[in-house]
């Protein structure tokens, strides 16, 4: 199997496995309880805890559990709008291209009479600083903005956007599910406030995630209760997860450079080669990029087809298009960055890790293009842009 | 629990009838590249019979599956039999279908209906319009 | 050490363990995925909806997987609270000795101008269906009482409640945390619309948990992104954690009654050999009572103290003070049931699980007479009650 | 990272000058039952010394503690210095107590400072009443 679909979910590490199965064989303790196996589970805690603001330049106060990346986005932007609304603020910035964690609720938070503008991605996918600072109102309670792009890997400017919302005292807050053990993080120096980021992205368990909130920056509990996480995420902690996520998030900081340099080469070849396939195009920035993210658009066919045909020689491999969510709109991500229809149907995500090899490169390099080929020749769409009939896109 | 059926699969894999029947007496083409769906259907019509048929798609693995499985169902039949083909005989065909593809044997259904219409329109055959609604009524297209 | 703490959490079943673990390398795809990995996730989380839905007599259809107990708790009500609000119903009905993942979002609901009505529980901490009866009104949107209390143990009659619930059309939520894989439970029979549970009370990993509900008792996303779990939670499924979860509740369903049979004798004989220490109190139903729950009022001493020398001696347990979650209120429930804040103070929770034997519940009645007497001889509270100062209360 | 430092556990698990002093000459008691914590302290003053100190403690392990370290503080000093005696100093001598328990050590340093006062009040010294705040002060006592 030729697993490419990283930026779906990774495959644990065994350093990972091996402190979740520790913790739950022998520091299975609620770590509320005084005795000495609650506090145990106490210090796995709160030792995990500092690990991981070690990894993205925190203080372990300002790291908050929660039970993944969507969770810690919606409680990000639920917290930040409350707090604005407080203050008379209800304008909130995005952009197009945002995680449906982060865009639905901002749809919630439009209903209840929050005005929300989302920037304009452009053709590349990415946003500047400089449109972010010319967005920002004096009602403007919140900037929300990803680190990277989940499915066509575009790496934004959040550090430049950081130091305009510091500047201008808004609060910032980055969804960095898909950069957190892939690229540096630094909250202090990238002046970011809030950060959301899931450990199944970077070879830990599903199912967990953490919401970094800077010092000063209140966060509103989503789920109500006891008062665990300092009263702002209720639920016995989910210990071994906890210790499963600092394991798999140190490993990938340790590796990120030699990591992000082995799998960038594998992407480059990987895009080099499809961009061989006529009418197809790379999307997403081609420079500023997620070491392992390839992304495609191949005129004529549909993702689905694609993937099915991959998956039977052995490539696991996904397609901007969310044909098995039920959804039959192709991806919001592509149209923002004005792919047609048409074309955006025709996706195919490779995402990449330190695990893939030049073998698997080869053996996608092999597949793809007999099988696009294999589809196009039974697409009445690609036979009527080959014939004039209809005009090519790409 | 696969996504689809294994009949799904086998006639996605090796979908029977695909091609284009050259000078195919009727063409029926629905879906649009918005949908993400595009079915062709070439009849070639002898006696009132199927005596051919061959599939063209643009669309998704139950796309094709519906297509291949759809020319199956009416090559060598009737025409009126092969115009009574609902997508419901083809989803049960192949073993069902997920709730958010039905609609792709909703599609193969129209394909042929298109197809014959065309038949008939080429043979100056007279038909009750009502009976060929066009691609609109695709639940597909409307989102 | 002598593990009697099972109400807080309970130690990991070795089935639920290697289901975890063999999830964890083996079906570790994103259950959204089309190729075979992702599918076999799904296989392995719908296998396991399916037989958690058999154990508490649900359809699969209507289990949701939460990251626990309060998140269930906290969707279950935010759902018919919404669903009442739509059809101007705004009237909820509970109990004034729930767990705070239902008090405080009912706290929430009646900020946000819903009218709450906690029903007292009486000294044995218990209501009846009729009160229940008695409370519903035409606008009445919900009712969310316990299946048992975590911390003195009562069963309450969910079953006559449901039925009065459902005479009346009104939403019937209950939180089995405390019941699930301990006692029975068959959502139709008992007529019960919502249902809580919690994987780490019955021997399965922490961070996951149960929301049934109802074919028709339509839920509202309280984590918004993704279209997992039909759209009613969103966030990459925690496959893993739900295989452990299935696992442990169908062995602990498959072993309900003998384990039952067992921990109540051994409760019964700490009870019996904590009522002859002067001046305490068994709290809760006596008779009604989870099979593994023991809990007593001792006059004169505080809790956290008796805590701290039982785990001297390896004996974990609990108090009914809230003392080391921050708080310096004593248990609200000991106070619903009419403690005095004095006595409540000064109270233990041992809750047993079929690991534990007749040489637990020995040390046990061994250490607790000898550290309550250590104790009451260094309390002034104590010495003004000997000397006749003070009334004793017990 | 275990609840208590381990000189906290020290004087919880071996609390020095636990007891009575029957024939004292000044006696506190502060706290009450209802907040979970009562002190009583008993002085024995000589030459303006405090030559013996004994304490009583109805309370959490913190409670506790802090009743001990407080009484070690001032045994043996002069009365005017146990008086100085600080909740921090309590605490840091325990090295550190939990945010939400340093209210105990609040209520030693009252309860020591209650003793004295009633020392004072039999002995017919006066004092400055505002030295001593009565209990209404112990954070402990406000929820
Ligand atoms: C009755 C009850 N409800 C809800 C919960 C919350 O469950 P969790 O901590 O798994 O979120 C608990 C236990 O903590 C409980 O005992
Ligand atoms: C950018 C981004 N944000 C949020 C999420 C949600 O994370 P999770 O599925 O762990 O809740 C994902 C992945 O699914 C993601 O890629």
């Amino acid at each position: 199997m030729i697993y490419a679909d990283n930026a779906a979910t990774t495959q644990m590490g065994e350093a990972a496995i091996n402190a979740m199965t520790a913790c739950m064989r022998d520091t299975w303790g609620n770590p509320s309880s005084l005795y000495g196996l609650g506090q145990r589970a106490k210090e796995a805690l709160e030792d995990a805890r500092e690990r991981i603001a070690t990894c993205i330049g925190a203080s372990p106060k300002e790291i908050t559990f929660t039970s993944g990346g969507s969770e810690a986005d919606n409680q990000a932007i639920r917290s930040a709008a409350l707090l604005g609304a407080r203050r008379g603020k209800r304008h909130i910035i995005s952009t197009a291209f945002e995680h449906h964690a982060i865009l639905h609720t901002l749809k919630r938070l439009e209903d209840e009479g929050f005005e929300v503008e989302l920037l304009p991605v452009g053709p590349l996918g990415t946003v500047t600083a400089h449109q972010v600072a010319e967005a920002i109102r004096e009602d403007t309670a919140l900037v929300t903005i990803m680190y990277a792009n989940n499915e066509i890997g575009s790496i934004l400017p959040v550090s430049e956007i950081g130091a305009v919302c510091r500047e201008r005292r808004v609060i910032f807050h980055t969804d960095a599910v898909q950069a957190a053990g892939h690229l540096p993080i630094d909250v202090r120096a990238q002046n970011i406030d809030l950060l959301s980021l899931s450990a199944h992205k970077f070879h830990g368990p599903k199912g967990i995630g953490v919401l970094y909130a800077r010092q000063g920056v209140p966060l509103t509990s989503l789920i109500e209760g006891g008062a665990q996480e300092r009263g702002k995420r209720a639920g016995t902690e989910n210990v071994s997860a906890v210790a499963g996520m600092a394991a798999a998030l140190e490993e990938s900081c340790a590796h990120m450079a030699e990591n992000a340099a082995k799998v960038s080469v594998l992407r480059d070849r990987l895009i080099a080669g499809l961009s061989q396939i006529p009418h197809s195009a790379l999307n997403g920035d081609p420079v500023n990029r997620l070491p392992g993210n390839v992304n495609f658009c191949f005129e004529g066919i549909e993702g689905e087809s694609l993937l099915l045909l991959l998956d039977d020689r052995g490539i696991c491999a996904s397609s901007g298009s969310a044909c098995t969510s039920g959804s039959l709109d192709p991806s919001h991500v592509l149209l923002a960055i004005g792919r047609p229809h048409e074309v955006a149907h025709g996706s195919l995500r490779l995402s990449l890790c330190e695990e893939n090899t030049e073998a698997d490169v080869d053996a996608i390099l092999k597949a793809v293009p007999e099988i696009v080929a294999y589809l196009r020749n039974m697409s009445p769409l690609w036979k009527d842009k080959v014939s004039g009939k209809k005009e090519f896109v790409l | 629990m696969a996504l689809y059926s294994e009949t799904v699969m086998d006639h996605f894999r090796n979908p029977r009838n695909v091609g284009v029947i050259e000078d195919a007496d009727g063409v029926g083409e629905v879906g649009n590249a918005l949908c993400g769906d595009i079915m062709k259907i070439y009849l070639k019509i002898e006696d009132g019979i199927v005596s051919d048929v061959k599939f063209e798609t643009f669309g998704c693995g139950s796309a094709i599956a519906s297509s291949s499985m759809a020319t199956e169902l009416i090559k060598g039949k009737p025409l009126s039999e092969a115009l009574q083909l609902t997508n419901q005989a083809v989803t049960k065909a192949l073993d069902g279908l997920p709730a958010h593809k039905l609609h792709c044997s909703v599609l193969a259904e129209e394909a042929i209906r298109a197809a014959v219409k065309d038949y008939y329109d080429r043979q100056g055959i007279a038909y009750d319009p009502k009976d060929f609604p066009d691609c609109g009524s695709c639940e597909g297209c409307h989102g």
